[in-house]
């Protein structure tokens, strides 16, 4: 049991941050609806943000901030490298969504749907017909 | 026993990214992916990374929801069986 | 989101709140560089001020307030400083200095001073780019009209 | 002087960036100046790599700290051999595609083409930046500034085009997200970004089943961006219904970038040593040589032509992941990949734009609708046979020196079974353009044929399809010379390849 406590238990951080993972894989792959998908994604990525804030972070550590009194007194700090890359993380994850939804409402706009197997449906309908190739400005 | 508190963050965490997966309505599945990203950001707090906590606060419960609303509200709001 | 009922509660806290929200935004980014914040975070907060005014008067108004022509113009402003900052340090020093080196601008007759100004500068410039972004992002996914397409992040 | 030239690679990366935002600015005040501004920046990116090629050779690698940081904590770009003759190849092929696109953005997205430059000048912000850097966190930023600018291009042709950048955006989204999860297993090990000091850190834990799993995500996650055998589902409609200077940038460079990556990482950070502790290559080898058969087989049975070009860029993928997989068992090294890298980017950017020509005149898609354009549009049917004839592997084409020191490799590593699927694939291929050249060149006034009246494309058009197609053949001849052999085996002996272990 002690066993369990100190080498499972004990990184439960890891563990959800795994859990998430495989929630929003979920998510992406078997929902059929487009925002679903997006949303999916999110969670997906917040779930390696989780796990890359999980290595930086000590044990009784406090913020990254400069501060005489936090030094005098003799605090660990958290590790800030790990922070600044999960911040251009989020910037990369935030434009992703964006794009993902303008593609979204624009797919919306063509077909009249955002589920994934009725575009597809619609598409291929176009396909034989040679009506997708053309250009629609 | 003391249950830490990030703990019993990352509970609910887990718990609301299922919700967000399974509801079939997709304007509250956005709105609790908003309160997931806002605990998310408690969490980093708890892990002493304020500036992250600040920054997904800032971005995935402020813009990234707002983006999607904007998205459900141009699109439609319910998902398929 | 285009029309609607008006809410005079809704709009007058929001009127209110604005400038608040605001000022927040540039607190964060002139003190990026010394505590959590910076020109990113400061950038959303506020753009979300835009985001706020939509959501309480219309949509047609924000893009009366905040319209694209100063949209295009504030994000590709920030990005030239962000990226002039940086070009300034090889240029003062003839080429001795790396890019982004901010010590070597001769702001003041400091090194170290230098360097803090010159990142100031950059958050400056960064926290305007994302503002523009993604207020603009905002504005063209929520417009029924045609979307202009998608915009590029920093 | 030769301080200047240290600044080179960052500066190839900056003006593209500032010319991004220029041409938003000045093409909203007038339209047309958006294409004269990205053609400066190309050209002037072009000769700056020329550049950093003829330094790196003559005085050694170039090392350029980022804000004066010092490398384990900054940011460092590095020039060795290996990146600097990518982006040679990049940027050549970038302004080939630039000169292409003057006339055929008027025509295709008439209303959007100063953002059209815009998110073309980021993508070459994006490709520039993953070629330069040594910091590996850098390298996937910058992966994901090209992949969204990538995105956002291939959907501005509208209708399906939309359908399959969502699957590529959210398939590369997985896939950067597992390289970033490799990231951070590495970091998780080591403590460091810098690719240099990971490769120095890490050779006592190369056991560490960690490291073996981030080798693993890296790998998985640069599959999916280079588009490899099993993974590859994004790539035929993204190519396919991209605008075509898009498709010949997605099939010349943006995989192949992906590919140096890979390159990059498993051979300046792993070690071949790490390669050579687990079979890893092996199988690389053997799922390559699946992706070419696989890829061949179904380029046949396309009807579409530039579906039938994606096929084929499967195949080709699975050329150069077979020379990255045989590169550790033979004195050949990275030879045979880094050659193929440049003449796929030639003959297929090359065939994409003559597909996009057929589609410029008459929006021609579908193979048996090319009845007889042999006599109708006498030079780009030529650049399209030039280059196919190239690939195919006819001496002296780029095709056929790829080809030749590949089966060295195979017979080098004793693997005969490979020797047999790049003949197989090379007959598979003979069927597929034999199909397109047929309806081309012979078959003519059949019934049921199209009757359009059509000349030749505009000249800005047809003369990067002539310089390309005429390359494919130069490029060859000069392989064939030895003259620029010693640049690849500076790259083999820089990872210590190139002798057999």
């Amino acid at each position: 049991m002690e066993w369990f406590i100190a080498k499972i238990f004990a990184k439960y951080n890891y563990w959800v941050s795994i859990l998430l993972m495989m929630i929003g894989f979920y998510g992406i792959v078997a929902k059929d609806n487009l925002i679903k998908k997006i949303l999916g994604l999110n969670i997906f990525q917040t779930a390696i943000f989780l796990y890359f804030i999980s290595l930086g972070a000590v044990k009784g550590g406090t913020a990254p901030i400069v501060d005489e009194k936090i030094i005098q007194k003799g605090y660990l700090y958290a590790n800030p490298l790990p922070h600044v890359l999960i911040l251009t993380a989020i910037v990369v994850s935030v434009a992703t969504t964006a794009v993902a939804l303008s593609l979204v409402i624009r797919m919306h706009r063509e077909y009249g749907t955002i589920e994934e197997s009725e575009i597809i449906k619609k598409s291929s309908e176009g396909h034989q017909t040679g009506e997708n190739s053309k250009v629609h400005h | 026993m003391i249950i830490p508190i990030d703990l019993i963050l990352l509970l609910f965490v887990v718990i609301l990214a299922i919700t967000v997966i399974r509801l079939k309505d997709l304007l509250s599945a956005v709105i609790l992916l908003g309160a997931y990203s806002f605990l998310m950001a408690l969490i980093w707090v708890e892990l002493q990374s304020v500036d992250v906590g600040f920054t997904e606060a800032a971005v995935g419960a402020g813009a990234t929801t707002a983006f999607l609303i904007a998205a459900i509200a141009r699109t439609t709001r319910w998902e398929k069986e | 989101m285009n029309e609607k009922e008006r809410d005079v509660i809704v709009e007058t806290v929001s009127r209110v709140m604005i400038p608040f929200i605001q000022l927040y935004a540039l607190y964060v980014i002139i003190h990026g560089s010394g505590g959590p914040g910076g020109g990113f975070q400061g950038g959303v907060v506020f753009a979300s001020s835009f985001i706020l005014y939509v959501i309480a008067f219309n949509l047609a108004g924000g893009r009366k307030r905040f319209p694209e022509s100063a949209n295009t113009l504030f994000s590709s402003l920030g990005l030239y400083i962000y990226g002039g900052i940086g070009l300034l340090a090889i240029l003062f020093t003839r080429g001795m200095a790396q890019y982004l080196n901010y010590g070597f601008i001769p702001f003041t007759s400091h090194f170290e001073e230098n360097r803090a100004l010159g990142m100031d500068f950059v958050e400056m410039g960064i926290g305007i780019t994302v503002m523009a972004i993604i207020a603009s992002i905002f504005f063209d996914l929520a417009q029924r009209e045609e979307p202009v397409g998608e915009k590029e992040e920093k | 002087m030769s301080n200047f030239i240290e600044h080179l690679p960052l500066l190839t990366v900056v003006i593209s960036l500032l010319s991004a935002i220029t041409i938003l600015i000045a093409g909203w005040i007038y339209k047309k100046i958006a294409w004269w501004i990205s053609l400066v920046t190309h050209l002037s990116q072009f000769t700056f790599s020329l550049w950093i090629l003829n330094h790196v050779l003559t005085h050694g690698p170039i090392h350029y700290r980022l804000g004066g940081w010092v490398p384990p904590w900054g940011i460092e770009y590095v020039m060795d051999p290996l990146n600097s003759y990518i982006l040679v190849i990049l940027l050549f092929l970038a302004l080939f595609c630039l000169l292409y696109s003057k006339r055929n953005i008027e025509h295709e997205l008439p209303k959007k083409v100063v953002s059209f430059y815009t998110v073309y000048q980021l993508l070459l912000t994006g490709l520039c930046g993953i070629v330069v850097t040594g910091d590996i966190f850098n390298m996937y930023v910058f992966i994901e500034i090209a992949s969204l600018s990538a995105y956002a291009l291939i959907a501005s042709r509208g209708k399906i085009a939309l359908r399959a950048s969502f699957t590529y955006l959210v398939l590369g989204s997985i896939g950067a997200c597992f390289f970033l999860l490799g990231i951070g297993f590495l970091y998780a090990v080591t403590g460091s970004l810098n690719m240099h000091d990971l490769s120095l850190l890490l050779p006592p834990f190369y056991k560490n089943r960690v490291v073996i799993a981030a080798f693993v995500f890296i790998l998985v996650g640069l599959s999916i961006k280079m588009a490899l055998f099993p993974l590859h589902t994004w790539l035929p409609d993204a190519h396919a219904f991209a605008p075509s200077e898009i498709s010949a940038m997605l099939s010349g460079i943006i995989i192949e970038v992906a590919t140096y990556a890979f390159i990059r990482v498993s051979f300046s950070v792993f070690t071949t040593q790490f390669l050579q502790l687990f079979p890893i290559f092996e199988i690389l080898s053997w799922i390559a040589a699946g992706g070419i058969i696989f890829g061949s087989i179904l380029a046949m049975t396309q009807m579409n032509l530039k579906r039938m070009l994606a096929y084929s860029s499967v195949a080709n993928m699975g050329y150069i992941m077979l020379g990255v997989g045989l590169s550790t068992s033979t004195r050949l090294g990275l030879i045979p990949p880094l050659i193929h890298i440049l003449s796929h980017a030639l003959t297929k950017a090359c065939m994409f734009l003559v597909a996009g020509a057929f589609i410029y005149k008459a929006d021609l898609w579908y193979i048996k609708d090319l009845q007889g354009l042999g006599r109708k549009m006498p030079y780009s049917c030529m650049g399209f046979l030039l280059s196919a004839l190239a690939l195919l592997g006819l001496p002296p084409g780029v095709g056929f020196v790829t080809k030749w020191y590949l089966i060295i490799a195979a017979l080098e590593s004793k693997k005969y079974i490979f020797v047999g699927v790049i003949f197989l694939s090379t007959l598979l291929m003979v069927f597929y353009f034999w199909k397109v050249i047929e309806y081309i060149y012979i078959r003519i006034g059949e019934e049921g044929a199209k009757e359009i009246r059509i000349d030749e494309i505009p000249w800005s058009m047809l003369i990067p399809v002539m310089v390309l197609g005429s390359l494919c053949f130069i490029v060859g001849i000069v392989w064939l010379t030895e003259i620029p052999l010693p640049i690849l085996d500076r790259v083999n002996s820089l990872f210590k390849l190139g002798r057999v272990p």
